[in-house]
């Protein structure tokens, strides 16, 4: 990559060495924990499905079964209740939606159990590796049909059957990837809910069966358009690694993760959201899938000019947080927004700089760009001419994935049409001004390049304020985000299990060797 | 089939509006443009967006939903031509089997319409998207007089070269200039008995088909108009007259 | 005064529109989609642009004159408050005055609605846009709940702070669920016989006074409210209660 | 003016060479000439004014009662009937419009008649200079409160009452510029309407009356706003001098005036152009309008891309024309376009090294940048983003003078609502976007550069051509625009007139000497 900015190596480096000294004792910590959703996602790597009479789905119901068993894990019980009952997958889930409680059965011979255990892994690996070959294999067979960046959209009506209509329009209309944004507070649900759903706030319920029901829809759509259409959703909340696993299943192409939304959004508890994050980051990575991380979040509250140097010293977090749970750096979909004030003389400028910076920072990672939100108003018009210079940005500074501005963000939920016009209009700017970036030059001591290293030694001095405390006493003191989250308070902290000595995983163990990560 | 607006849900009857109202912007300016939308047929209205003008101007941005619906079945569109539209090669045909000579149109943009890149675009050997115009037509011996044409100037020249079509071209529109210079077009040739002597047709941006034979023209062709559109149709209607005479 | 949309000529009655039809583009697409602009009462309807979103779906830009007036003397804006808005130090002193203790305000986002930025412009002492928030009020004694409160808790959390006064805001509007949940609030105050006991405001953008006092809220604060018209408000409010009781 | 595209001094100058040769012969003819319109003009600037029962303008009954002695100027006419009624200009006009036939008097002594001559060119001077003092004053006292480039939109209602309240709402929202479009056709009026005007069709209708109505409307604003606006109206069609001559007496600022857009585009002589053209700079430079070329016209019918260099050597003859006529460059808003297929790849680029090239080229010039206007349909939202681009070309590349686009011109003339949202979105375009010329810079072998050096080059063949045959043999011939004009054909021939050896035309003579013209 040719650098237009100049910024220090040294600097970059110094960056990158810092993230990895802060995140270094947050996986210590991780390594020896596991969490009820963790348990979950595993059981349901393992075919763990459906749910009972009142909607509790079974892997929480196997996991409530468990508990003061859990650091023993809760797969030994659903294997062994597997081994008990003779029954397949489906029977037990069954059984157990019907009644079955897993750990009230005793324990039977532990190297039978982890021969079954064995062909469960094997089972996952091989529909996981079959999604993934399907993806690439479409990918490549329709090689150069996509647009870069990825024209990324969402749908949110509510309704899993309204989406799937809202989707492949847009699809036929040229986006790349469709978002399903997820219902107003699924991720505080310590569960997820089961079936296809039709009634969501702001959003569709992220179902295992929503996700089939799209990424079918989509699929047709990739053949009759000889493109590939990414599917996305939420991989966040107290269900993140569940969410992962089901993606990993329906072959879901991306997912939003994030190492510290929870916490800081969300207030989910921080011990608790390291510790699904780093599973759910293992399952995506060994799917294939691309994490987009949030840090447009930062900016929806505080300002855009100001906090600058938290974007992207949250992505230099992010990329070490994912890289320790095995993710390549092509998987990364760090998070950037254009979200500064549009009445702001220059800020074009400063827009420019910050894309730039974190192309050039990061060459290899897919940057997730999100658009204009705060300062969207009801003018449907001016929304719509600041969406175009964003994707002008988006387009000049090269840009991965490019989640496009609606006109009517300040208003509802995007209409077919505002999706429509958002398309229009990202592929008219890319397409009258492709080149663009080739052409020019910044100057050296110009606004921009000067800009950009100014947040990059702000973000370096920002990183040693925090290696300084710790980062999770940094985050209850309300270094990020100007919010305080103390370590022992926030939703899910009851879900969190240290480890036993017998603690029994083979899932995670598999992940780990297939992602080349040490125990 | 009923059908109404769809924002995102069918029947939502979801729509969006703008619009200017010739008071101050203010919330009695915000309120007004509700109940103006409200009292268009819309409930839900949200006035998402207002902005002042001028003193005595605000503009507003406006969604609401309608019950309103129309009956889809009931739609009928009448265009000049129906489903079968000549190729050129076709049209030439057809004008060698019937009538064995060249027929002859006579084109203008009348009035004090200098627009001619419609006419030309229909008429011109270029023509316009790919699409051939009738200059290029073996069967077709075309005249183009271009711009601000007076409509008796046009006249006299479709009847100096023994016309069989005349057509014209109206694109200004404002304050329905277009209608008046139509509608004297029809006049002039009646009043030199001259209506049935050739096949009338007019085009433009904002003329269809339904206005220009409430005008009193044979056929009137809007946006997205071809050569082969207005060929299709003298050729047809000159067929029809032969027979019928 | 009856007045009418305004495109460049008074009364001209212009208004642009655009809308989603659950029909194919095409002819009989645009001519549906004037037709029903017809409906919605407007004349000279022009479809301007079509365009297909899908295979079953197409959209429409249209303007059009609509006879359609409102009388803007019979105009009325019932704002939350009247014309004189307390200044901090204003809304202070009269707190001083007319009661002696400092009032207490609790406010929340409630129901699942994590959108705290509004609540905060009004409460937090930075406030917004240049206007100091409640917490920076020295008559004021201030409880912000933040995101995603129930309701229930919301009324518990009053009762235990002895607040004068709640606030709620609701910002996520799809399907309704802001008055579900607004609607919720006060059923639960009225079950719990504590209607009376609080002076209870909402907010948020789609809320305007008239929406909140329907609901049975005491004010409702939109789009562009501060902090000081909700303090003036309460203040007033409360000092009315105490007059009358 | 730093250069970033590199282009060839050697080929610019050869451009401007190859423009002088080319105009030289024309201006030989136009030196022998006058025209019933210059003529008129010449009263008017005299003080002819007023109109007959009918509507025949005064200046119109007086060159019309000089027919056959039209070799010797009206103006001789005039004068002698002041003389020898003894009246004012106003009561000459009343007896005129009355139907006194001027040249039916005997004419008396020349000397006195020249000493008559010189206290009216006395009083014109007076005026006008007064007008280039008031504007000066006010430019002086309210500078830096005009956007660079100049915010220039249109009214066009028809009805001057209502322009009024367009114009001034449009110069409260912002604007610099209020252009009072023309109705439909009146260029091809042979007189000037008289009085005010609430009838027009796409415009509304340029007299005298309707100049002063306009600019003391505006003049109100400009003390209000602190902000100069200028009134702008077309000094073209077959009555050019006279609304020159009206513009410099109203205190216009700027006026369409273009050497050859009557020719090819009205159909309008091309001797009676040439010597209307002329005259009609030479009030202009005096009265210190800047003129508006129409170069943009050729882009609507031909290919913005293929015919750039047409535009490029429109503009090198238009600079060559005015200054013949004494107009120094500072008032030369030398006309270009964004007219390019918003669907063409790279588009972007290519209007931005036309845009740039132009900026090169004529530095001090105030570039007259018009917006997009063909490819524009009624879908108004790709209009509006149309329009943000063309705003960031025109920023990014310096122009003077930006016509603004308005999202609904492919469906009527504007909408109040319609040209605020113009205001609205260039203010914010450009603004986010300040300073970013000064940071960038083009590779000098890139798309950009590349396209410059292509358009300069074929410009300098095609004047080289254009040399080779003559201007005049060339326009009857189709090279311009692909529209052949011949020499002999075209409206207002009838209205040429050789100048006989007792042409008296002080006015012309003052303008000459002041704007340092040889005879
Ligand atoms: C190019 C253009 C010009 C050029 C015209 C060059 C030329 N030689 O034609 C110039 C610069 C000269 C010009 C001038 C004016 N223009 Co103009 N112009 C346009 C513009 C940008 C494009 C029109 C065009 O060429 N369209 C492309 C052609 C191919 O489409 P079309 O004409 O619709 O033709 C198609 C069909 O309608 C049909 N068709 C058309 N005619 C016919 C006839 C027959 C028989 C058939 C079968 C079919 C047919 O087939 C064609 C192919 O599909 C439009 C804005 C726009 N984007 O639409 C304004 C526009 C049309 N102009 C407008 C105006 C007002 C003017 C002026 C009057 C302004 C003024 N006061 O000076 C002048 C005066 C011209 C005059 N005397 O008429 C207005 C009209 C407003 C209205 N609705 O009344 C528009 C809409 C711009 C605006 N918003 O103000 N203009
Ligand atoms: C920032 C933002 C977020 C942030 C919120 C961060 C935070 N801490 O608040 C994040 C990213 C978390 C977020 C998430 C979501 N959001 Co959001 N978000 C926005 C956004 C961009 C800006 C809102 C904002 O901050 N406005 C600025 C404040 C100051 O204005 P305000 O809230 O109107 O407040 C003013 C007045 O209303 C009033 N007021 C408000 N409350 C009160 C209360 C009282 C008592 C008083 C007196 C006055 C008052 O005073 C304030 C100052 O004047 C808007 C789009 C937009 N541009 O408006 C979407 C938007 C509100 N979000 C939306 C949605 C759907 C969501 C999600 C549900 C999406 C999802 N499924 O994940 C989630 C879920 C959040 C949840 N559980 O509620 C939709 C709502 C659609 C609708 N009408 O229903 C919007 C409109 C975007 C869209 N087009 O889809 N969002
Ligand atoms: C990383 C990440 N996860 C999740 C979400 C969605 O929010 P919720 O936690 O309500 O699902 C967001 C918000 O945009 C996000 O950025
Ligand atoms: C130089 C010039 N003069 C005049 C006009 C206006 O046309 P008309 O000749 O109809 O007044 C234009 C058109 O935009 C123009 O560019």
């Amino acid at each position: 990559m040719e650098t237009k900015l100049g910024l220090s190596e040294e600097r970059i480096q110094k960056a990158r060495e810092l993230a990895a000294r802060i995140v270094e004792p947050v996986m210590a910590f991780v390594a020896e924990h596991t969490s009820v959703t963790v348990e979950r996602a595993t059981l349901r790597l393992a075919g763990a499905d459906g749910a009972d009479a009142d909607g509790v789905p079974v892997p929480n119901l196997v996991v409530d079964q468990c508990k003061g068993l859990l650091e023993n894990g809760a797969l030994i019980y659903y294997v062994n209740a597997l081994v008990r009952t003779g029954e397949t997958v489906q029977g037990l889930n069954r059984l157990i939606a019907g009644g079955l409680n897993v750990a009230s059965l005793p324990l039977g011979d532990r190297a039978a159990l982890e021969a079954k255990a064995r062909t469960l892994v094997e089972a996952f690996a091989a529909r996981v590796k079959a999604n993934r070959g399907h993806r690439d294999a479409k990918l490549e067979a329709y090689k150069g049909r996509n647009h870069s960046p990825l024209l990324y959209v969402i749908v949110a009506t509510g309704n899993i059957y309204e989406d799937r209509k809202q989707a492949v329009a847009a699809a036929e209309q040229g986006a790349d990837v469709i978002a399903v944004i997820r219902t107003t507070a699924q991720s505080l649900l310590d569960y997820v809910p089961y079936g296809p759903t039709t009634e969501g706030f702001g959003g569709t319920y992220a179902t295992q069966e929503n996700f089939r029901i799209m990424r079918e829809a989509l699929d047709e759509v990739v053949d009759r358009q000889g493109r590939y259409i990414l599917l996305t959703n939420y991989c966040s909340g107290l269900c993140m690694p569940e969410i992962a696993a089901m993606g990993a299943l329906e072959r879901l192409d991306m997912m939003l993760n994030d190492s510290m939304y929870g916490i800081l959004f969300r207030d989910i508890n921080m011990y608790r959201t390291f510790v699904d994050q780093k599973f759910s980051r293992m399952i995506n990575a060994y799917a294939g899938i691309i994490i987009n991380t949030g840090e447009d979040n930062y900016l929806t509250t505080s300002d855009a000019v100001e906090k600058a140097y938290t974007v992207l010293a949250s992505q230099f977090l992010n990329e070490r947080f994912a890289y320790a749970a095995g993710l390549p750096a092509r998987l990364m979909g760090l998070g950037h927004a254009f979200e500064m004030d549009p009445t702001l003389k220059n800020g074009f400028l400063l827009e420019l700089a910050q894309a730039q910076m974190a192309r050039e920072i990061f060459p290899e990672a897919p940057l997730k760009y999100m658009p204009p939100t705060k300062f969207m108003t009801g003018d449907i018009f001016k929304g719509l001419a600041m969406n175009s210079m964003f994707n002008f940005v988006s387009k000049l500074t090269g840009q991965g994935i490019h989640l496009l501005g609606m006109l009517t963000e300040a208003i509802h939920t995007p209409f077919m049409m505002d999706r429509f016009l958002a398309l229009d209009n990202a592929k008219h700017v890319m397409n009258t001004m492709e080149g663009l970036a080739d052409e020019i030059e910044f100057k050296r001591d110009g606004v921009i390049a000067t800009r950009a290293r100014k947040v990059l030694e702000e973000t370096v001095e920002f990183l040693e304020s925090i290696d300084r405390i710790g980062l999770m006493p940094a985050i209850a003191q309300g270094h990020f985000a100007d919010i305080k989250r103390p370590a022992d308070l926030g939703k899910g902290l009851d879900g969190l299990q240290k480890k036993g000595p017998d603690y029994f995983n083979p899932f995670e163990a598999y992940l780990k060797n297939e992602l080349n990560l040490a125990d | 089939m009923i059908i109404r607006p769809y924002g995102d849900t069918l029947d939502d009857g979801s729509v969006q509006l703008s619009f200017t109202l010739p008071v101050p912007d203010g919330p009695k300016g915000r309120e007004a443009a509700r109940q103006f939308t409200e009292k268009l047929g819309f409930s839900h209205v949200d006035i998402v967006h207002s902005t002042p003008l001028s003193d005595g101007f605000s503009m507003y941005v406006a969604y609401g939903k309608t019950a309103t619906g129309i009956d889809y079945d009931t739609i009928h569109v009448e265009d000049a031509t129906g489903e079968k539209v000549y190729t050129m090669e076709e049209a030439d045909a057809a004008v060698r089997e019937h009538f064995g000579r060249k027929l002859v149109v006579v084109g203008a943009c009348t009035g004090f319409d200098a627009h001619t890149v419609g006419i030309d675009a229909i008429m011109n050997m270029k023509g316009y998207n790919h699409h051939f115009g009738l200059e290029r037509y073996a069967g077709l011996e075309t005249y183009n007089l271009g711009a601000q044409v007076p409509n008796d100037k046009l006249i006299d020249y479709a009847l100096k070269v023994n016309a069989d079509a005349i057509l014209v071209s109206q694109i200004v529109t404002q304050k329905d200039v277009h209608i008046q210079n139509l509608t004297e077009l029809i006049e002039l040739l009646q009043a030199r008995n001259l209506r049935e002597r050739f096949v009338v047709c007019a085009g433009g941006t904002r003329i269809g088909n339904k206005l220009a034979v409430e005008l009193g023209f044979d056929a009137g062709f809007g946006k997205g108009s071809y050569a082969e559109h207005v060929a299709t149709f003298i050729i047809d209607k000159l067929i029809e007259r032969k027979q019928t005479h």
